[in-house]
C-alpha cells in the first residue's frame, strides 16, 4: 500500500502531516510541574485541586474494585476506565447541576460526578438491569453500549434546550450546556458525524467530549483517522481542540469554556481528550495479543494521578495525612461495593413483559400469563416429563 | 362533517395536535417551506414557525437520533421519513433506541415519538418509493405500528398516535393521500387506536387488510357479492400490538380468512396472522389461512407493479382457494 | 476426522477459502491482529497480509458499503459484524444495495458477500449482544440466510456460502463457538447448503429449529422417548431460500409440528414455517403449529436470560400441547 | 435562536465565517473571458475546447427532451441536469477510459462522456428498468438513489483497485481512479462521512466530486452546512477545493488534477463544484414554493455553456455554422430519444422471479408457476369470478 501524501502541491490548504500533534492544552505536567496557558489558565484552589485528587482516587477504586469483582464471577463484564481518570473528573466537575450528559459505557469517572452510586454500575454489568439510574434525577443518561448513537441523542436534547430559551439568557442556574461522550474509534461511525451536521445546522449548545485513549478495542488510533482528531470539527465548521486528557487540570479548564460556550449560545465545540487506555478494552479482552507493553509503560509516566499527588505534595496542599485519608475512603468505598454488589438481588423476570411499553398490550400479558403457567408448574416437584 | 383527502386529514390532524400540544414538533427533509413532497405538513412551518417544524439536514439516523434527544427533553417529535425505502438509515436508532429505551430505563424514559412513513406502492415510482416495511418493525418489540386507510381515521389515528407515551411508527398509504376522500367529523371522539375494526361484515369467508388494500379487499368483497359469496372485511389498523380479536370472532363464524398485503409473502403481516389464527381457530377453519401479497422479489420496476400488487382478482382467486380445501 | 470446536472450524473453513481463492477478502472490526473478539479470523491477518484480512475502522454501514465495491471489483469479501446488535446501522446497505443489486442491474451486478454475525443469546452479555435478528434478513428478497449449528456443518457452510455468487447472511451460534466440539472431515463432500436436514428421525411429532436451538430440540426429544414419544428433529440450516421439504414429509408422518427460535415470537420464522406448514399440510395436521420463541420483549438483562430463552421444558411443554388438540 | 459564532477567541483554529467562499477555481469567467489560475491551468485545443461546447449543448438537449417526454406522460420523473453541464462534462471528460464512475441519480452529463446512451436513462426514468446499462463495460456504476451510499462503493471499489496494484505503477493505461458523485444535501449523510473516513484510513484512489447546487429538494444548502463544504475533507486529513461548477474548463482541469493524485496513490480528494440547480429537483417538484426567482435569474448570467460559446467565437474557433452544426445534431439525438422512448418495450413481468439471485430458488419457481397461472387464467377471455 502506498503512504498517505497529505500535503499537496497542489490542492492547497493541506492539512498537516502527523497523526500526533504537539499542540496539546496542558496545565500540568506529568512531573506534576505547573505550565501556563495563553487560553485557558484559571487559578484552581486548594480545596478544588484536593477535590480532583479525592474524586480520581476514587473512581480508581471504583475500577479496580469492579475489575476484582468481574474475576471473581459478580459481574458479566467490566469496561475499564484505569487511566482516564483525569480526563472524565475533569470533564464531569466542570459541569453546572442543570447540564446533561449523554454518555458512553465507560463514563464511570463522570457518573460518579453526576451522584450515580457507583454500585448502580455493577448492577448493571452484573446483568441485573440496563442502568437503573434515573437520567433526570442525574441529569446523566444511561450507559449507551451502540456506538455513537448517543451523540445524536445528546444533539437533539441540546436542541430541545433551545426550544426551551435555556440558552444565552445569561442566567447561570438557566443556562444548559449538554455534553456527549465518546471515543476515538466513534469517530468513525455515521452517527457521530450525523451529530456534528446537526449539531452545526442548529448551532445546539452541545460540547462533543471525545476521549481518544488511542484504543478502540485492537484498533490504534490511526485506523480511524490519520489527522489529530479535533480537526475534524474544523470541517463542520465548529472549533476542535485537544487537551492533554491525564491533565485533570486542563480538561477541566477547557471543558468550562466549551461549556460555558455553549450555555452562552455560541454552538458546539469539540474537545478531544487526549490519553490512555491503560487496562484492557474490558473484561473480556486481552491487549497482550495486539500492543507491545512499551507503549502502556511509557503512559504509565503520565499517570492522571500521580502528577497532581506531586503538585498538591510539593505545594503543600496535600501530606501524608491527607493520601492515607483518601485511601481510607477508597477502602471504605471498596468494601461497600462488595458487600453491595454480592447483595445485589436478581431482576423479577416477569419485569420483561410490563416495561416493554408505558402500559402492558394484551399480548404481552397473555405472554406473562403463558409464562407465569409455565412457572408455576415447576412449583412443588411437580416436574413436566 | 366535511369531506377532504387522505393527506388534507393528516394535514388538519397535525396541524390539531400542534396546537393541542405546545410540545408537538414535527421534523424531517423539506417538511418546512415545501411542507414535504407530499404535501402533509404544509403550511404547519407557516404557522408554528421554524422551531416546531424543522427542515433536517438529510441524514435519517440524525432525524430520528436528535428525536429522541428532543423526546428526553420533552418534546413530542413526530418525525417525517420522505419515502419507505429511506427509513433504512435511521433503522439502528429506530431498532436499538427509539424501541428499547422505555425497557432499558425500566421505564423511566418515555419515548412519545411518531415516525410518520408513506408507505407501499401504485404510484409509478421510481426504486425505494414504494416499499412496505412494516413487518420488520412488528417484529421489534417496543414499538407500536399502525396504518390508516381512509381521511376519517387518518384524522383521529395521527392524533392518538402523537398522544401515545410510546414510539409509534404511523404508516401512510401514500397511494390513497390525493386518490381517496371522504368525510371526516373533526368534532366526533374517534375510535380507540388499538383496535382493529369491521369495515364490512360478511358470513362466508373473511378478508384481513390495512393501509391500500383495504379498498382492495372492499372491491373484492362487492364483486364476490355479485355472485352471491358474502365476505367479511376487517381493517387490521393497528399492527403492533396485534388485535386479532375481531379476526378470531369472524374466523369462527367464516372459517375461512384470506390475509392481503403489499409488503412481501414471507414473513409479511399474512404469515403472523396465519400461525396465530390458527392456533387460535384450529377447529372452525374449513381452510388454511391463505396470503396474498408482494412476491418474494424486490419491488419491480413501474411500468409492471401493477402485475407486483395484490390486486381485486389475486384477492378473488385467494378467497376461491378457501373454497376449494 | 478431526475433533475442533465450532469456533475453530469456521476459522478452518474462512482458511481453506482464502486458500481456494485469493479473491476473498475478509474484512472487519478487530479481525485481524486480535483476530476477532471471538478468534474466529485468528491467525489470518498474519498468513494472508493485511490487505485481504482488513481491519476496519468502526463503521458497519462502511464495512458493508466497501466491501459492496470491492465485490463490484471482483473481490468476495467476507464482513464480521463483530455482534448481531451491531448489524443496524449496516442495515440500509444490507437491504437496499446488497440485496438489490443483482435485480436492478439485470443479472450484470453479482453480489458474493457472506455476512457472518455471531447471533443469540446465553453468554451472559450486555445489551445488543444477544440479538436475534434473522426475520428481517429472510424478509428480505435478494438476500441467502443460512444458519449452522454444529462444527462440521460449519466448516462446511462458510466455504459454500463464500463461494456463492449471492450474498449470504451466515448465522454463528456464539453460544456454541466453543462449547461444542465435534468431528469434522475436512476432506469430505459437504452437503448442499441449501438443504435442511433430518437430524434425529421420529415418528410422533417433528420439531424444527436452527443455529443455537438444534441442540434444545435434540435434548428435548432424548426426554421425550424416555417416556415414549419419538419426536423427529430437522436443522433448517438454510432460512432462505427456506427449505421445507423435509418438513412438510415430516408433518405429513407426525402430524404435529414445533418451531424453535430465539427470535421474537412474532413474525418470527416460526410464523412463515406455521403459515406454509399448514397450507401444505392442512388436512395431515392433528395440531396447529406451535411456536417456542423469544418473547416479544427487548432482550432482558443477563441473569435472567434463562427465562428468556427457550429451553428444554418450555420446547417438552408446546410438545406437549400438540398432543392435546 | 442565537446566531453561530464560528470564530471563537479562545479556542483556535477557528473554522472561517461564511457559507459562500470566493477562493473557488475559475479559468473561464461567465463573461467568457479567460483567467488564469496558479495551480490549475491547462492548454486546452480548440478542438477540446468545440468538444465541450458540443457535449454540454448535447446533454443540455437531453434533460430538455427527457423533461418534455415527461411532461407527455412518456416518463414517469425525471431529474434534471439544467445548469449542471459544465460539472459534469468537465469531470466526465476528465477521466480515462478504466477509471470507475459511481453516479447519484442526475449524473446523465457523465453518462454521456461514458457512452452511455441517454435512451438508456429514459428507460430507467420510465419504470422499465433499473438501469439497464452494464457498468463493467462503460465503467459507470448505476444510478443510485438512496442519498450517499454509492460513495462507500466508489471507496471499496478504489480498495480493490488498490489490491490489483492498480495504483502508483506509472502506467498511463493501468492506474486507475475512482470516482463518487454526491450532492450537497448528500453531505450530511452518514455514508457519506464513513465513506470520507475508510478513503482516508486506507488512501484509496478516490475522488469525491460533490456537485453542490445549493439545493437538496427545498433545503439550502446552509442546512447541511455552514461552511464551504470543500473544507469538511480537511476535518478528514485529505485535500478539499472548490472549483466554478459552471466553468467546464476549471472543472476538468482540477479533476484531472485529482484523478492523476488519486491514480499515483496519493489518496483522495475532495472536489466541491460550485453550481446551481436551474430546473426543479425533478419534475414532481415545484420550486417555486420554497426559492427566489432572482436567485434563478442571477445564476442564469453563469451559464456553463454561454460562457464557452462566447469564448469560441471570440476567438475564432467557432462560427455560426459550427453552432448550427451541434444544433442540428441536438436536434437529431432529440428526434431519436422520442421515438426510441416510445418505442421501449414495457418488462417481462416474469422478470421479476427470474433476476433476484443468480439462480431462481425453488420458492420463487413457485411464486411464477402461480402467477403463471393466474396471468393464463385470463386468456381467452376466461375471466375469473
Ligand atoms: C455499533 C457498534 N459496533 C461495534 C461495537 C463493539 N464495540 C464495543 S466497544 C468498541 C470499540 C470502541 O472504541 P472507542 O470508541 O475508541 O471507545 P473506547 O472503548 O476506547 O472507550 C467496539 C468496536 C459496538 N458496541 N457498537
Ligand atoms: C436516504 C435518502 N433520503 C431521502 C431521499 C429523498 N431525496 C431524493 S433527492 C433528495 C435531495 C438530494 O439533494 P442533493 O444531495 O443536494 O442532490 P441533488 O438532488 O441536489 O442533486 C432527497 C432528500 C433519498 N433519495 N434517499
Ligand atoms: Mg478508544
Ligand atoms: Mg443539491
Amino acid at each position: 500500500m502506498i503512504e498517505p501524501a497529505l500535503a499537496d502541491p497542489v490542492f492547497g490548504p493541506a492539512p498537516e502531516q502527523t497523526a500526533d500533534d504537539p499542540e496539546l492544552v496542558q496545565l500540568l505536567t506529568p512531573e506534576g510541574e505547573r505550565v501556563h496557558h495563553p487560553a485557558f489558565d484559571l487559578d484552581f484552589s486548594p480545596d478544588q485541586l484536593r477535590g480532583f485528587y479525592r474524586d480520581m482516587t476514587l473512581v480508581r477504586r471504583v475500577d479496580i474494585e469492579a475489575t476484582a469483582l468481574q474475576r471473581h464471577g459478580e459481574l458479566g463484564l467490566w469496561a475499564q476506565l484505569l487511566g482516564q481518570e483525569a480526563a472524565q473528573i475533569g470533564a464531569g466537575r466542570a459541569l453546572r447541576p442543570q447540564d446533561f450528559v449523554f454518555p458512553t459505557y465507560r463514563e464511570h469517572g463522570v457518573a460518579w460526578c453526576r451522584g450515580v452510586d457507583p454500585v448502580r454500575l455493577l448492577s448493571l454489568f452484573r446483568g441485573v438491569d440496563q442502568g437503573s439510574w434515573d437520567p433526570a434525577e442525574h441529569n446523566f443518561g444511561l450507559y449507551t453500549i451502540v456506538i455513537g448513537a448517543q451523540t445524536l441523542h445528546a444533539t437533539g436534547y441540546a436542541m430541545g434546550v433551545q426550544r426551551d430559551g435555556a440558552v444565552g439568557t445569561g442566567d447561570p442556574e438557566r443556562d444548559t450546556a449538554v455534553v456527549a461522550h465518546f471515543g476515538d474509534g466513534a469517530s468513525s461511525q455515521g452517527d457521530v458525524n450525523e451529530a456534528f451536521v446537526f449539531a452545526a445546522s442548529y448551532n445546539a449548545p452541545v460540547v462533543f467530549f471525545c476521549q481518544n485513549n488511542q484504543w478502540a478495542i485492537s484498533e490504534p488510533f490511526e485506523r480511524q483517522s490519520r489527522i489529530p482528531l479535533y480537526r475534524r470539527a474544523h470541517g463542520f465548521g465548529f472549533p476542535g481542540i485537544r487537551v492533554d486528557g491525564n491533565d485533570v487540570l486542563a480538561t477541566y479548564s477547557v471543558m468550562q469554556t466549551a461549556l460555558q460556550r455553549a450555555r452562552d449560545g455560541q454552538g458546539p465545540t469539540f474537545v478531544e481528550a487526549y490519553t490512555y487506555r491503560m487496562g484492557a478494552h474490558t473484561t473480556t479482552d486481552d491487549p497482550t495479543r495486539y500492543r507491545l507493553s512499551d507503549d502502556v509503560e511509557n503512559w504509565k509516566l503520565k499517570d492522571p494521578i500521580a502528577r497532581v499527588e506531586v503538585y498538591l505534595r510539593r505545594n503543600g496542599m496535600a501530606d501524608d495525612n491527607f493520601v492515607a485519608e483518601v485511601a481510607a475512603e477508597a477502602d471504605a468505598l471498596g468494601e461497600r461495593m462488595r458487600r453491595e454488589c454480592h447483595a445485589l438481588p436478581d431482576p423479577d423476570p416477569r419485569d420483561i413483559f410490563t416495561l416493554v411499553h408505558s402500559e402492558q398490550t394484551a399480548e404481552l400479558a397473555a405472554q406473562q400469563a403463558t409464562f407465569d403457567a409455565h412457572v408455576a408448574s415447576f412449583d412443588g416437584e411437580e416436574v413436566p416429563v | 362533517m366535511t369531506t377532504m383527502t387522505l393527506a388534507k386529514a393528516l394535514n388538519n390532524g397535525l396541524r390539531r395536535a400542534m396546537e393541542d400540544d405546545e410540545k408537538v414538533l414535527v421534523m424531517g427533509e423539506d417538511v418546512g417551506t415545501l411542507g414535504g413532497v407530499f404535501r402533509i405538513t404544509d403550511g404547519l412551518q407557516k404557522d408554528f414557525g421554524d422551531d416546531r417544524v424543522i427542515d433536517t439536514p438529510l441524514a435519517e439516523s440524525g432525524i430520528v437520533g436528535t428525536a429522541v434527544g428532543l423526546a428526553m427533553r420533552g418534546y413530542r417529535p413526530v418525525v417525517e421519513i420522505q419515502f419507505d425505502g429511506f427509513v433504512y438509515p435511521a433503522y439502528d436508532q429506530i431498532v436499538c433506541q427509539v424501541a428499547k429505551l422505555h425497557y432499558r430505563s425500566g421505564g423511566r424514559i418515555k419515548m412519545p415519538m411518531v415516525i410518520r412513513i408513506p408507505f407501499g406502492g401504485g404510484i409509478g415510482a421510481v426504486e425505494h418509493h414504494s416499499e412496505s416495511p412494516e413487518a420488520q418493525f412488528v417484529h421489534t418489540p417496543g414499538l407500536k405500528v399502525v396504518a390508516c386507510s381512509n381521511p376519517a381515521d387518518a384524522y383521529g389515528m395521527i392524533q392518538q398516535a402523537i398522544r401515545s407515551d410510546d414510539p409509534v411508527i404511523f404508516l401512510e398509504p401514500k397511494r390513497l393521500y390525493y386518490s381517496v376522500k371522504g368525510e371526516v367529523d373533526e368534532t366526533a371522539v374517534p375510535a380507540p387506536l388499538w383496535q382493529s375494526r369491521v369495515v364490512r361484515p360478511g358470513t362466508d369467508a373473511t378478508l384481513v387488510a390495512y393501509g391500500p388494500t383495504v379498498s382492495t379487499c372492499l372491491d373484492a368483497a362487492t364483486v364476490a357479492a355479485e355472485e352471491g359469496r358474502s365476505i367479511e372485511v376487517i381493517d387490521l389498523r393497528t399492527l403492533s400490538p396485534l388485535d386479532l380479536v375481531p379476526v378470531l370472532e369472524s374466523v369462527r363464524r367464516t372459517g375461512r380468512l384470506v390475509v392481503v398485503h403489499e409488503a412481501h409473502m414471507t414473513l409479511g403481516m399474512g404469515a403472523e396472522i396465519a400461525a396465530r389464527v390458527t392456533e387460535e381457530c384450529f377447529h372452525s377453519l374449513e381452510s388454511p389461512v391463505l396470503r396474498v401479497g408482494g412476491y418474494d422479489t424486490p419491488y419491480p420496476p413501474a411500468r409492471i407493479e401493477e402485475s407486483y400488487l395484490p390486486d381485486l382478482d389475486r384477492v378473488l382467486d385467494a378467497v376461491d382457494r378457501t373454497f376449494g380445501f
